[in-house]
């Protein structure tokens, strides 16, 4: 973890509200991997209290980036950085996936949590594994990627104007109605609440392991305010003794696995 | 050295603390700032046994603050000694312990446990802000008399720095101050987070767990200066203000108003080396303001 | 009508009030905004005499806030009744009448002078955390016994709307809630300022003449939040919250936390039009909370 | 009065660290007299319970003017104002200068306090009035106008840099120590207060008659908050009773005579 000033590469709206800012930020990217975020102060005379926690979506290089919403006035400045804006940013924080042996990897991004989700596919692409990936979203202008069903990209959205009508579980539907060899899924998630509750739910009626990135309010990001607490499902051994009943997000998490967690 | 302090037999290394549950133990930071360049550490409030902390939502955010309601989630003294006081030692800048408790006896025994280990620490800071049980849920903090008896008795067990530290969430904090200050406290810090409450208006609920909740962060700084400085008239102990700290005009402005040494809270979320931004800016601004060592702006305030 | 609001045979035309001492008498903003279609206009504190107000610096900001020590400035009850009751008369809003004093025989005779003269307003709000010269500079608004023996003195002489406003500066808010319940007050409403203070580093003086003053603004809108809670749980009259509302959203907060009705204050300094912005802004908020009428949501916070 | 939407004409640096902005505000350009404010909200998301007032340096068919010194986060703003930026305005604010009759203007600017005198000052020029300007600065790369003594136009500076060396009191002094047929001069000036004070001293030394546009907080601007009191000489008649020892720096000022005020 380092507080580094990053500069801005590149930062323009990929999708209808989706931006895309890429940062050079040496150091991160050197530490980087993926499930983890950066704390970032929006501008300088930032005047709340609490940065903004962003997902790394890609490591290449000395290149970070992030993907995110213009949901309020934080994310409303960062659209605001122009390329060669120096930005203050906290990183890496947080754990990462967990480690894939032969586990088949269906990775599953709903809205802007699909930023966790393309870093980790980065590694499998890479890596030259085979995996799916099911992005979600309310309509087809929100997505930046092809419907490729061939490839094993499905993109599912609420109003049907691109790919697969629904939600990501009609999407997890269709590949296990498919008669496949495939036994060891292993579902890799991050969206809202309910999107992951609901996989919560599928992985559980259909025993498969799932991991979850989840999204907490987050005062100082690396463990000391502990405010971004999750309850668990059972308690902990690891971590310290005040973190068995509930862990933190940013440091325990905020990858977690489903069943150890109450509620995404 | 502008912004050294002697003060009661002990030397900071400048008047600026990190406060108590927003710096951890001193090594979760270690990453991103040397400790050891602070004028001390206050460590998150440590109690009798180990407590897991509120349910979520613990935290939120407010204009210029934050409302937090963590709980007092901590590993309980026991296995503070065991694992967190030998880093503590390790450290090169004055330690504070902050205990938390429910009852003067839970002070007591905590006190006592932490006095039986070998520690570099330079003192406490009791944190009497806690919901007490025996009186009905209503706070140590704003009851005189308990505060009395609480330092008293732990006076009794120890010579280190006993540092008491107050609630804003009284009519007359003078009194509580002047009741620690009769019960034998070295020190007097103030403030503790202020009572604030948030609603989340599309789930209906509270935007903390616990409904109420501590007011934090530079909203409540003119009310911790009212209250630092209104403590400086009351006692003759010396003073650690804390409250909406975020640059060193700040610090300035709480010594001016009476106090030696002043505590960085919230800010630290923020940026975690805004405490030694701060003791950076300082030096210049003692320039700027004629003064050979800091600590002689201690309550030279002027009135109209 | 999803924001009117009918309560003790009063109609408002919308929970929107703007507060005491940030609107003058509505006659200055004429030409920004059309007063009328506020829900009311409190007018700023009318005392015995004519007061000068207190020396200058009066103002200063601080982070998402601002302080204030006026020292109640105005023209005194005799010139108020003849040269701004007449005006107040012609709004078609409701009028209710600050006042405050030093003593209970200054509030009832202020009261008294009022009500001898034709006015259209709805009633007073009494203004209780002035410093109070008889109990040596403590305030009013502090002290239980006080307000309850102030509130049942004035009730006798008027039948129009008595609301008392209290001061946030207490340990337990609820005690003097329920001591102006008991003396017969119509309403409470609440908060007042905090008491907070600044300091000006080059000059070492503070940011007020008077060094303590009144801390408003977003900044306390999370303190001003609890204190209507726990009145709300406390009392069965009415409530208007007051405290940093700058948006609908603040409304609905302050309205399911047991508010009826609120009053906008130093926000107007920035936008002399915010009341009626956030009346237009209530609307659609009510749709989407799915509520026929605002007042439906009066007290509606699920706790966890 | 008003609270009007004004467009930014342009808005650039005139010397060191002064900016001028020219914005298009039709309402108040048509209500607006010399000595007049606007209260300005410097963006839209501005975090503080302030607006920022800056008097009216010039008024041109539907434009006004400001011109003004980055010292903190609000001029700040100000200064990324872009050409073609909305910024929201309340104006024209406070009194006017009083009315010439025959008296001889010597006109003072000090520092940014130079604005309200250069909108008097346009007044006088456009009606063929005679009258001196002194203005003051620091050092040479203050000032935005040439020292021309011949045309009534004297500059000072601190260090001697461009114009006279020393303060604006120097340039009083030479016009008065040069032989004039002149008797009725009267001072109006605006500048920091020790400035306007040492002017206050000269002209009742000098027995002249003397305005000052004061500089005070301000948190509404109209005469509702009471926060910009100025303590008077002697009881007011004019304005409400609660302003006979106090005077509102909004609404009876910002400009006053000097010997109505205890300091300026
Ligand atoms: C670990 C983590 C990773 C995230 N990754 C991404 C990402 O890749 N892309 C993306 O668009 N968003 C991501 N978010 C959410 C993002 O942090 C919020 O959208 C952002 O903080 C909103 O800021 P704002 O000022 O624009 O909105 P605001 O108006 O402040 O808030 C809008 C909403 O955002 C949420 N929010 C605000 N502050 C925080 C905070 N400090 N922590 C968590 N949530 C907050 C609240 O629920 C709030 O209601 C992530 C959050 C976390 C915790
Ligand atoms: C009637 C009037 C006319 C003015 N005209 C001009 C002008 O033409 N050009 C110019 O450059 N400046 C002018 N000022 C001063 C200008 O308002 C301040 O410089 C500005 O508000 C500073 O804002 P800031 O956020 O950049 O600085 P801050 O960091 O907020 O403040 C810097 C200093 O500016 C002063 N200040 C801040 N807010 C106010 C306020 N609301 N009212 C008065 N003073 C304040 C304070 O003394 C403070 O110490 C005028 C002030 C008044 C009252
Ligand atoms: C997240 C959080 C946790 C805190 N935990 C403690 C604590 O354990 N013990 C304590 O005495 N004070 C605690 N405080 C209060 C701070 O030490 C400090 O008194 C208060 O936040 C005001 O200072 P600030 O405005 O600089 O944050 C906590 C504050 C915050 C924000
Ligand atoms: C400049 C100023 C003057 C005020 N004058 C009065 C007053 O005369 N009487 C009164 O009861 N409250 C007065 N108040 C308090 C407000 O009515 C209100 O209770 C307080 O400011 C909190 O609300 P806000 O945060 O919306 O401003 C004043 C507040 C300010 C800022
Ligand atoms: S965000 Fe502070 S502990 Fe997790
Ligand atoms: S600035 Fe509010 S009365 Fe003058």
């Amino acid at each position: 973890m380092v507080n580094e000033v990053a500069s801005v590469i590149s930062n323009y709206e990929i999708a209808s509200n989706y931006w895309q800012a890429i940062l050079k930020a040496p150091e991160i990217s050197r530490m980087a991997k993926p499930g983890q975020f950066i704390n970032i102060l929006p501008i300088k005379n930032w005047p709340k209290m609490m940065r903004r926690p962003m997902s790394i979506a890609s490591n290449e290089h000395e290149n970070i980036s992030i993907i995110y919403k213009v949901v309020g006035e934080g994310t409303q400045y960062i659209s605001d950085w122009k390329e060669g804006s120096k930005v203050d940013i906290i990183g890496p924080l947080g754990n990462t996936w967990p480690e894939f042996n032969d586990e088949y990897p269906i990775l599953i991004g709903g809205g802007v949590g699909i930023a966790p989700i393309l870093y980790l596919q980065d590694k499998f692409s890479s890596e030259g594994i085979k995996h799916h990936l099911i992005m979600g979203a309310k309509t087809g202008s929100e997505h930046f990627l092809e419907h490729s069903p061939d490839d094993g990209l499905l993109l599912t959205t609420d109003d049907g104007t691109i790919g697969i009508k629904g939600t990501v579980i009609r999407a997890l539907e269709a590949i296990f109605h498919t008669p496949s060899d495939i036994r060891n899924y292993r579902i890799c998630a991050c969206g809202p609440s309910p999107m992951l509750n609901a996989i919560k739910q599928f992985a559980s009626d259909y025993s498969i392991e799932c991991f979850v990135a989840l999204e907490t309010m987050m005062a100082c990001g690396f463990g000391i305010c502990q405010g971004c607490s999750i309850e668990r499902e059972q308690n902990s051994d690891a971590g310290s003794s005040y973190r068995k009943k509930y862990s933190l997000a940013c440091i325990d998490g905020p990858v977690f696995q489903t069943n150890e967690i109450k509620n995404c | 050295m502008l912004t050294k302090i002697e003060l009661l037999n002990h030397t900071f290394k400048s008047p600026i603390l990190v406060a108590s549950g927003t710096f951890g133990y001193g090594d979760e930071v270690a990453g991103l700032i040397d400790v050891n360049q602070l004028g001390g550490i206050i460590t998150k409030s440590v109690t009798l046994e180990p407590r897991e902390g509120n349910a979520p939502p613990r935290i939120a955010e407010t204009s210029a603050g934050m409302l937090n309601s963590i709980g007092l989630a901590n590993l309980g003294v026991e296995k503070y000694c065991h694992t967190k006081l030998p880093q503590l030692n390790k450290l090169e800048t004055k330690v504070i312990i902050n205990i938390a408790g429910f009852g003067i006896d839970d002070y007591v025994k905590t006190l006592q446990i932490l006095e039986n280990h070998d520690g570099n620490h330079a003192g406490y800071e009791i944190n009497i802000s806690c919901p007490n049980v025996k009186s009905g849920g209503m706070q140590f903090g704003v009851d005189a008399v308990m505060t009395e008896s609480l330092t008293s008795e732990m006076r009794k067990h120890t010579n280190k720095l006993l540092i008491l530290k107050l609630s804003p969430n009284v009519t007359k904090i003078e009194d509580i101050a002047m009741a620690a200050e009769a019960g034998g406290a070295d020190m007097i810090s103030a403030i503790n987070t202020v009572v604030g409450m948030g609603i989340n208006i599309h789930n209906r609920k509270p935007v903390l767990n616990t409904v109420f909740g501590g007011l934090s962060g530079p909203a409540i700084k003119p009310i911790a200066l009212a209250n630092v400085h209104k403590i400086y008239k009351a006692v003759s102990v010396p003073i650690i203000g804390i409250g909406g700290i975020s640059t060193a005009e700040d610090v300035i402005e709480f010594i001016m108003a009476g106090a030696d040494l002043v505590q960085v809270g919230t800010s630290n979320f923020k940026d975690p080396s805004i405490g030694l931004k701060i003791t950076k800016g300082l030096e210049p601004l003692c320039k700027t303001l004629e003064v050979t060592n800091i600590h002689d702006l201690k309550g030279t305030l002027e009135y109209y």
